[in-house]
């Protein structure tokens, strides 16, 4: 239980901090500094647990997507010890520190939020004890450290280093979902210790090789290894103590802390020693070399950290055990040393308000104390004697003479190890006399003084281990990197002897030689350096990188434009494509077109009919551009159809199709009025006229394509058998039904339920066009396209009188048409469109004025009311424990007047002829009524 | 009180006798929804319905002038299929000018209907003060007698069957 | 429990059809209806929930006409779920609708009552032909939705929307055609029965039908290239329509993992070769296609869409797979994806005022819409520790060996793309503070990169519309919190869907399988 | 003597079609189109009717009282587009 | 089957309706003017269908169950076609359609070229 | 004889696609209808062809399938609601823009060659 708490503890004072906000500041402190500092005492306290025996490893778990082998699962041994150690106990520094670096407001209490959050994350990782929740927190971390960088949000370079810093390592952490991923894959749990355990099927597995390169492409992104190292700088946007704490102690850290704990099951194979030492070499030259190079003194101190990164990865990466004790070593020491000098540069900047290295010089006289802990620290990082950095150095040194990668090439590690180090000696050099030496300095905040007393308290602090390591090692860090170096390993330690002094030897004399070196390079090279420098000024990876984002923006634009070019009939032809190719693809196989059916005799009408009716769609199409004549057209294959269904045995059809065509006509019409005439646009759209060649393939392809992949699949299934269900409807429309028309049987009974489905689409369609309708105004065009001018009688004598008295006639005909459908060809919907053309016919011939008068309904009240009639139907069957939609009939025996058959279809099909009425009186009298009197248009909207 | 109830009782009656006929039964069932239908319809009419005020006098009239109309659509008929399949050189189409005097609006539309019905002849256009009727004739042998012609045999029967009530 | 089954259709069906009889004018009477029937689904929700987590499928034959004669209704987990889904979707985008978006035009609260009833409708479908009867209902209350308010940019894309739709719609027939015309039947249980036992030389037909049929559902889902309609689509629409429609292309993925298991038959059944080569093909291109359009997008808004498109690509890949563990993680990775997805067009319904829309000029917004878009985006990019991140994985577990040199790339690729996409978006709207831009001493260090000359306008977020944003994110929390019961769940889901022997008992108890 | 009149009946109206279509294909002005239009209408009805009696049955009526009742809508429609543009009006 | 005078009957009103179809028809095919054209279907095809149908009527109702509702067709086509030809008509003028140069009491409209 | 009806849907499918793929919206509509007349033929003839047998129960008469005939109806009812409402959407990006093109609305740049500035007006500030 102890474990979750480390973890909980930061998160609550995170939680409490943002509860606590600006409105109770003196409680803020003991928040954010009291819990951190108890994890820190309970990780303490587990030390005697951890430490006990070797190889020991505290744990706890609990389920969480069991499914994908992810839990909450909590490991402690030696090298999470270690470094939780590291994240509780510089996080607790730099949250004293920050307390002084930051403005007390709204944004610092944010921002201890975020650091909080932070080392709960930075804590996961490093107690994650199943490598899915370690992805889980190592990807937290790269959004935190997100958004700490970009905490001072307007600035620019903060955006852009956060920025880049989460694409690096944000797109590292996606490498380690796979990698690790794979590496469950391979050994069947992503918990540690069940994959800590299987080393040897894990090197001998065919994705071994991928797995690595995905784990150490997170490793290098996350621990800024070159080519990978160019965001780090670039963090240095963030506020000191987030660099301090983030950038040098911990967050890049993880990288090589996910070395460390996967190194038992990763080292010992080629591929690792090649991949991890090479990246760790070029890194730690590379490092060093810029970190001479840089004006500012973050600038500085974060290519020195890529530098110690890349040392720690090279000791990984080679091929003896106690490289592995040395890298470990060096992490520790690299932490306390370099998180003081990160903290002493944050002093500086704050107090001098500048971190140009060209304009800082003589800060010793101005704020003593303060250089005295810098020199100090930056003498460890040089690796000079008596302080901790010289013993890992020593170490360091010592491995490269030991290790045999290179065969005989093998000096070449050993040297460029001494050349890294003479460069590390320039740049501390530089750190130390540039900055605190060589005459008055030229400041923005003039004169600095030393900055609040506890704000240096973080800095000794750090300073005094860094010195107390130096001396006496084996009693202040010996146990911790035992146990830690133990956990790594997963094997009995190496000999090794924590001291200051190992007698005179081939490191020692590397050491001085590389110290010598550095002091050279530095006091006589100076000019020449200052050249580089300005040299790869104009360098900059962070305009690299926003370049390389704007190029990806600007392609990803335009292979978004090129797709998406806001033009219908390319969209159209790209669907229709998909739609047509991929059937006809494996329409393919077909082995015979026709089946074993016999094509019926040719039957001349239905010949015929269907003739007349492809050539009226030619005709169509011939004549598309001239609107009003491909509309009578059309309307001449919508009397074919009808015909087709008719001859074909399908009278209902027939019957609905005449009845549809006629609504769609006037609806048509009266969109034509409003359509700007064809020749007006002609000009604008020289594509419609003259369609370049290719689209006229293209359209021709894709026509003649559909036309023949529907008429194959019609013939080939017309002429195959089958057994249709509906022998059960024949059997059971009258018996079952209740009525001789099957069809009208199936809409309103069998299939009652897509006909409720299918007025509700009806209505909604009424809905939408009456609130598309509404404001909208269109033109009225003055004149025919053809430039006569319109009549000037509105509504002639004999269709007025006409259209009158065909109302009463063709409302018998409605009623016969509802009332007999369910026994023969008719039905509710058919009998609405008549109803429908009837009350239009009304408006054509009379005017809406007139018409209106005289018939006002709400036409949309009588459809809604017609959907809950139909619904209602279908409840009423509930009440008698029947289900939805269940009908009911019966014939009645009435003295002089005979069988009289009733059925509760017949309800149905009333809603169904209310709903269609209204709904299709809704659409074309408001579209009718839109060119109106100002006045009458108002009430209408 | 009665125009009230049942306001066009002609119409309802036609509508009853269609009601009959649609359903192809006279089964006093039938009798009795065609009648309730018609009167039904009739009372909604009333409102939708506004033909003018009038009253539909000499049914023997009515039926005179209907068998004339039908006589005369079969023999037109056999005159323009000759003409139709003749040599259509031969023909003299013609618009003349028919000058009106029917008042009322339903049998102005009466005799639109029957010139246009009846073969040969078609109303083209009725003037704004519908006191003139623009007729093509398909083969026009003298205005003067096609012109009385349509008067006397249509118009003027027509002018007796709707007589206009003083409103 | 067993009328139950209708009420997440009649519901809606009622409340729409009382609605649209209603006066336009009484526009606080119709939110009130709306409202009691939007929040009356959500008990109604979990009530089938628990009904379909026991593991029976109910089966509702419509007018007491049993399958395959009649219509029936069948709820199973995978139904219900989605059903629970839409309904908190529903809540949540009526509440953030307010009276704001009714006012735009007419008939808001009745058309989204109809929207409701298609969705839902299409969820419990077990007809095929009423599928699509569903399906109509859905898409026209959609493109009435859609171009609510009108306006230049809204009719424009609802225009495209709809034309494509109804040619889509033309094909869904097509397809219903064959597959009755071979089997003679249109119950989807029956179907699938049928068609197993159609004599080899008919079966490319069968293909071919099924192949239709998953391109229009792949229309519907937004797969390219039938994807065009959607970035301008739900970039125009109002916010809350916007939010709502986050579950239609998954409308469209629900309807392929049904008809595909049972129909077709799953992964050994007619459609595998069709699935597996060629909407593979088509889900990583369309993958690419999201990520490149969030990378190009310059507004919260469309770059929302095209996260939208990036997740169906990943969806349908999964779809593809045919396999338990694809479609489970398929299922779980379509809740938290619509429900993240859903609260960034409300977010961005509620920062980017339609004037910034076009050019996506920064707003200033308050800390907890800067919070809730950190949310939204690491649960949609699929970041740790959000339940977009557990989909992913379960995703990328679920890929078999073959595909993974194909699928992972793609997917942690398009991943990194989307990461980069959502940081620019998220600096350029949320990152400019100008009270603390004050306190930057020198002008020139405030440099406004991304945007030269940039409009900037200060608007205070709709708090309802980030309080339903809130809603909708603390789903997706509630997932990853609760990540374990829904896994089991959807793996329940997506076992019970691959097991078409118990539909057949469920749906056609006399037919022998 | 039915069996033989009937399909003879047909081919006329066929060559009625025919004919008729080919005016409205041909124009040359829009109310000949209409006209034609109008009257393949027409022409259809004969056509049910004489089918009614062909295949001796009766569900054939409706269509043709159908086409009787609404065919002329189409035409007065169109028709009233080329005089007043607006079919509806105030 | 049908009694042979029934049959004859029926087979003469077939032939007739079927004929004038045809004439209408052939009217609206080579008439030389619009107003010309306009006659041949709106007269003959009155009389086709009434032809056909009074066929109609006459078989099925000696064929047993008296048949009517046919007329009723008819009845719709007399109410109806006068008013499609006026509004054609009309159209034509309002058009203004050339007329056949022989057409008389039309000199103010345009005529064919010939 | 299914053969030619075949050949029927075939030309009206290509008839339809190829308006479909115009660019003037009351084209496509055009398009839209042949293609829904196209597909009613196809969803008829998937219940086989027959002559005659109209699925009205009469004494011993045989039967065409009534289920696609059922389902056309359906389909033709519905794609009226969908007609009607495209036709309006057509007219009112119409109304916003002054083009019948059926890309009018989605460029910013379209020709306002139509007068059409009152209809823009009433759009861009509806009124309360
Ligand atoms: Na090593
Ligand atoms: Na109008």
């Amino acid at each position: 239980m102890a474990l979750p708490l480390l973890i909980a503890l930061p998160l609550l004072a995170a939680a409490l901090a943002w509860l606590i906000g600006t409105r109770a500041a003196r409680l803020l402190a003991p928040v954010i500094i009291g819990l951190p500092l108890a994890a820190l005492v309970l990780l303490l306290s587990l030390r005697g647990e951890v430490f006990a025996q070797p190889g020991h490893a505290l744990g706890w778990r609990v389920a969480w997507l069991p499914a994908l082998g992810l839990d909450l699962s909590l490991r402690l041994d030696g090298l999470a010890f270690l470094f939780a150690l590291l994240v509780l106990g510089v996080g607790l520094l730099v949250i004293l520190y920050a307390r002084y670096y930051l403005a007390r407001n709204e944004s610092a209490v944010r921002f201890f939020c975020l650091l909080l959050l932070f080392k709960a994350a930075m804590l996961g990782v490093v107690l994650a004890g199943n490598l899915l929740l370690l992805v889980v927190f190592w990807e937290l971390t790269s959004i935190l450290s997100f958004l700490l960088i970009g905490f001072w949000s307007w600035r620019a370079d903060a955006r852009q280093g956060a920025r880049m810093a989460l694409a690096v390592t944000g797109g590292g952490g996606l490498a380690l979902l796979a990698g690790v991923l794979l590496l469950g894959h391979i050994c069947g749990s992503f918990e540690l210790s069940v994959v800590l355990a299987q080393a040897g099927k894990v090197q001998h597995h065919p994705l071994y090789l991928p797995m690595l390169v995905l784990v150490l492409l997170a490793v290098f992104t996350k621990s800024a290894q070159f080519p990978f190292s160019f965001w780090l700088p670039h963090a240095m946007a963030a506020p000191t103590p987030v660099s301090a704490y983030l950038h040098s102690a911990t967050m890049v850290k993880a990288g090589v802390f996910l070395l460390a704990r996967l190194y038992p099951v990763l080292d010992g194979t080629n591929s690792w020693f090649y991949l991890v030492s090479m990246t760790g070499l070029a890194t730690l030259i590379v490092g060093a070399g810029l970190a001479l190079l840089q004006r500012d003194l973050k600038g500085l101190l974060a290519y020195s950290t890529i530098s110690h990164l890349g040392l720690i990865t090279l000791l990984f990466g080679l091929d003896t055990q106690l490289s592995t004790v040395a890298a470990i070593f060096h992490i520790i020491n690299h932490a306390v040393f370099k998180a003081s000098l990160f903290m002493a540069a944050g002093i500086i900047d704050h107090e001098t308000g500048t971190r140009d290295l060209d304009r800082l010089r003589g800060l010793a006289r101005y704020m003593p104390h303060t250089a005295v802990l810098a020199i100090v620290a930056s003498l460890s990082m040089a690796g000079v004697p008596l302080f901790n950095g010289f013993l890992s150095k020593e170490m360091f040194f010592g491995e490269t003479l030991a290790q045999g990668l290179l065969g005989e090439f093998n000096w070449v590690i050993p040297a460029a190890a001494t050349m890294a180090g003479a460069l590390t000696m320039a740049y501390s050099l530089r750190f130390i006399y540039g900055v605190f030496f060589g005459g008055r300095p030229d400041l923005p905040n003039y004169p600095p003084h030393e900055p609040p007393r506890f704000m240096k308290v973080p800095v000794e602090f750090l300073v005094v281990i860094c010195l107390v390591v130096g001396l006496v090692p084996a009693y202040t860090v010996g146990d911790l990197l035992a146990a830690a170096s133990l956990a790594t390993l997963r094997a009995p330690l190496p000999e090794y002897s924590l001291n200051l002094w190992h007698g005179v030897n081939l490191p020692l004399l590397m050491s001085l030689v590389s110290m010598a070196g550095g002091a050279t390079l530095f006091f006589l090279r100076r000019d020449a350096l200052r050249r580089w420098q300005q040299a790869i000024e104009h360098l900059s990876a962070r305009r690299s990188f926003e370049h390389a984002m704007r190029a990806l923006e600007r392609f990803a634009a335009a292979v978004t434009r090129w797709l998406e070019d806001g033009s219908l009939p390319t969209y159209l032809a790209w669907m229709l494509l998909a739609m047509l190719a991929l059937p006809a693809y494996f329409l393919a196989d077909l082995a015979a077109l026709a089946g074993s059916v016999p094509a019926g005799a040719i039957d001349p009408i239905g010949a015929a009919t269907l003739a007349l009716l492809a050539l009226c769609a030619i005709a169509v199409v011939a004549v598309h551009r001239q609107r009003l004549l491909a509309l009578v057209l059309l309307s001449g294959c919508g009397l074919m159809v009808s015909l087709v269904f008719l001859r074909f045995s399908a009278p209902d059809l027939a019957l609905t199709q005449i009845s549809v065509e006629v609504v769609t006509i006037l609806l048509l019409v009266l969109a034509l009025f409003y359509l700007p005439p064809e020749s007006n646009d002609r000009a604008n759209d020289r594509a419609h006229d003259h369609p370049r060649a290719g689209r006229r393939l293209r359209d021709a392809v894709l026509a003649l394509g559909g036309g023949t992949l529907l008429a194959v699949a019609a013939y080939a299934v017309m002429t195959r058998p089958y057994d249709p269900v509906s022998t059960f409807y024949v059997e059971q429309a009258v018996p079952g039904g209740g009525g001789h028309n099957v069809v009208n049987v199936l809409l309103v009974d069998f299939r009652g339920f897509d006909t409720l489905g299918e007025i509700c689409v009806l209505l909604v369609a009424g809905l939408a066009v009456q609130a598309l309708l509404k404001g909208m105004r269109l033109p009225t065009p003055s004149a025919a396209p053809d430039g006569l001018p319109w009549t000037s009688q509105a509504h002639p004598l004999l269709l007025a009188m006409l259209a009158r008295l065909m109302l009463p006639l063709t409302l018998l005909v409605a009623a016969f048409i509802l009332l007999r459908g369910h026994n023969q060809p008719g039905g509710g919907f058919i009998a609405a469109l008549i109803t429908s053309v009837a009350l239009l016919l009304q408006y054509v011939g009379n005017g809406v004025r007139w018409t209106e008068a005289r018939i006002a309904p709400d036409y949309r009240a009588i459809a809604g009311a017609g959907i809950v009639m139909a619904g209602l139907t279908g409840l009423g069957s509930l009440v008698f424990g029947y289900p939805f939609l269940t009908t009911a009939f019966g014939h009645f025996h009435l003295p002089g007047i005979g069988e009289v058959e009733l059925a509760t279809a017949m309800i149905f099909d009333l809603g169904v002829f209310c709903t269609v009425t209204g709904t299709t009186l809704v659409i074309v009298s408001h579209l009718g009524v839109r060119n109106l009197p100002p006045a009458r248009a108002a009430e209408e909207d | 009180m009665l125009r009230r109830l049942l306001p066009h009782p002609w119409l309802s009656l036609i509508l009853m006798l269609m009601w009959l006929m649609l359903v192809q039964s006279v089964a006093l069932g039938h009798w009795l929804l065609g009648a309730a239908l018609g009167w039904a319809i009739g009372r909604l009419a009333d409102r939708w319905l506004v033909l003018g005020a009038f009253r539909l006098s000499r049914p023997d009239l009515i039926l005179r002038l209907s068998c004339h109309v039908l006589i005369d659509i079969v023999k037109a008929n056999l005159e323009v299929a000759v003409m139709v399949l003749g040599r259509t050189a031969r023909l003299r189409p013609a618009f003349i000018v028919v000058p009106l005097d029917v008042e009322h609006e339903l049998a102005t539309t009466a005799l639109i209907s029957i010139v246009s019905l009846s073969p040969g002849t078609l109303c083209a256009e009725l003037s704004d003060d519908r006191r003139a009727l623009l007729v093509h004739v398909l083969d026009l042998e003298e205005e003067a007698a096609l012109v009385a012609l349509i008067k006397s045999r249509y118009e003027t029967p027509l002018k007796e069957i709707f007589q206009c009530l003083p409103s | 429990m067993n009328h139950a089954v209708l009420l997440p259709i009649l519901i809606p069906m009622f409340a729409g059809a009382l609605l649209s009889a209603m006066p336009a004018q009484r526009l606080h009477a119709q939110r009130l209806a709306s409202a009691v029937a939007t929040l009356l689904l959500v008990p109604v929700a979990v009530l089938l929930l628990r009904h379909a987590a026991g593991g029976d499928i109910a089966v509702y034959a419509m007018g007491d006409w049993s399958a395959p004669f009649g219509i029936v209704l069948q709820l199973d987990r995978t139904g219900a779920m989605m059903l629970a889904l839409t309904a908190l979707l529903a809540v949540a985008a009526l509440a953030a609708a307010g009276d704001g978006t009714a006012r735009q035009g007419r008939h808001f609260h009745a058309l989204f009552q109809f929207q409701l009833m298609g969705l839902n409708g299409a969820f419990l479908a077990g007809d095929l032909f009423n599928l699509f009867v569903f399906f109509e209902i859905l898409l026209i209350a959609s493109y009435a939705l859609l171009v609510h308010g009108a306006g230049r940019a809204r009719v424009g894309a609802g225009l495209h929307y709809v034309i494509l739709n109804l040619v889509a719609s033309s094909f869904f027939l097509v397809a219903i055609g064959v597959l009755y015309g071979l089997s003679g039947t249109l119950n989807m249980a029956h179907l699938g029965l049928r068609l197993a036992g159609l004599p080899a030389p008919d079966l490319p037909l069968a293909v071919a039908a099924g192949a239709m049929l998953m391109l229009v559902f792949a229309l519907k889902a937004a797969l390219f290239p039938l994807y065009f309609w959607l970035p301008r689509a739900y970039g125009s629409a109002a916010g809350p329509v916007a939010a709502l429609f986050a579950i239609m292309t998954k409308v469209g993925l629900y309807a392929m993992l049904r008809c595909d298991a049972l129909i077709f038959g799953g992964a050994q059944g007619l459609l595998g070769p069709f699935l597996q080569d060629w909407v593979l093909a088509l889900a990583l291109a369309t993958l690419a296609i999201g990520a490149l359009g969030a990378l190009a997008a310059t507004a919260l808004r469309a770059m929302t869409s095209y996260l939208v498109v990036a997740s169906v690509g990943l969806l349908a890949a999964c779809v593809s797979m045919q396999s338990q563990a694809g479609w489970a993680a398929a299922l779980y990775y379509l809740l938290s994806t619509t429900l993240c997805t859903a609260a960034l067009f409300l977010l961005a319904d509620a920062l980017e005022p339609e004037a910034a829309r076009t050019d996506g000029a920064p707003v200033i917004a308050s800390r907890l819409a800067g919070l809730l878009y950190l949310v939204g985006v690491v649960a949609a990019v699929g970041l740790p520790p959000l339940s977009g991140f557990l989909g992913k994985a379960m995703i990328l577990r679920a890929t078999p060996a073959p595909w993974m040199p194909v699928l992972w790339p793609a997917v942690l690729g398009s991943s990194l793309l989307l990461l980069i996409a959502v940081s620019r978006t998220g600096t350029r709207l949320l990152w400019r503070l100008p009270h603390e831009a004050q306190r930057v001493a020198e002008g020139a260090d405030y440099l406004d990169e991304d945007h030269p000359g940039a409009a900037r306008l200060r608007v205070r977020p709709d708090a309802r519309k980030l309080a339903c944003c809130m809603l909708l994110l603390a789903g997706n929390l509630a997932l990853t919190v609760g990540a374990r019961p829904v896994s089991d769940y959807v793996e329940a889901a997506a076992a019970q869907l691959l097991d078409r022997a118990a539909y057949l008992r469920a749906v056609l108890p006399g037919e022998r399988g | 003597m039915l069996a033989l009149v009937i399909p003879v009946c047909l081919a006329i109206l066929g060559l009625a079609f025919l004919l008729t279509l080919v005016r409205l294909l041909r124009g040359p002005s829009l109310p000949d189109r209409i006209v034609a239009l109008d009257t393949l209408n027409i022409n259809a009805i004969a056509l049910i009717v004489v089918l009614g009696i062909s295949l001796d049955s009766a569900v054939f009526f409706e269509a043709a009282l159908l086409i009787a009742v609404m065919g002329f809508v189409a035409t007065v429609a169109l028709s009233k587009y080329l005089q007043r543009g607006d079919i509806i009006e105030y | 089957m049908l009694h042979p005078v029934a049959e004859f009957i029926v087979c003469a009103l077939l032939l007739v309706g079927s004929v004038f179809m045809l004439v209408g028809a052939i009217g609206l095919f080579r008439l030389p003017d619009f107003f010309m054209r306009l006659h041949g279907p709106t007269k003959s095809t009155t009389l086709g269908v009434g032809g056909v149908v009074l066929a109609s009527v006459a078989y099925f109702s000696f064929r047993g169950d008296a048949s009517l509702h046919e007329l009723l067709v008819t009845a719709f086509l007399f109410l109806t076609a006068p008013i499609s030809a006026h509004m054609l008509a009309k159209a034509a003028l309002q058009r203004q359609l050339p007329v056949d140069p022989r057409t008389r009491g039309s000199g103010w409209m345009p005529r064919i070229r010939d | 004889m299914a053969a030619l009806y075949a050949i029927a849907i075939g030309i009206l499918t290509a008839a339809g696609i190829h308006l479909l793929l115009r660019e003037r919206v009351f084209t496509v509509m055009l398009g839209l209808t042949l293609l829904s007349y196209a597909v009613s033929l196809f969803l008829l003839g998937m219940g086989r062809l027959s002559i005659g047998q109209p699925p009205v129960i009469a004494p011993g008469a045989s039967y065409a399938d009534p289920l696609p005939q059922a389902l056309v109806l359906t389909a033709i009812v519905i794609a009226f609601g969908m007609t009607a409402f495209a036709v309006v959407l057509a007219l009112r990006s119409l109304g916003l823009t002054g083009s019948d093109h059926v890309d009018a609305a989605g460029h910013p740049e379209a020709p306002d060659g139509h007068p059409a500035a009152a209809g823009n007006a009433a759009d861009k500030a509806p009124r309360p």
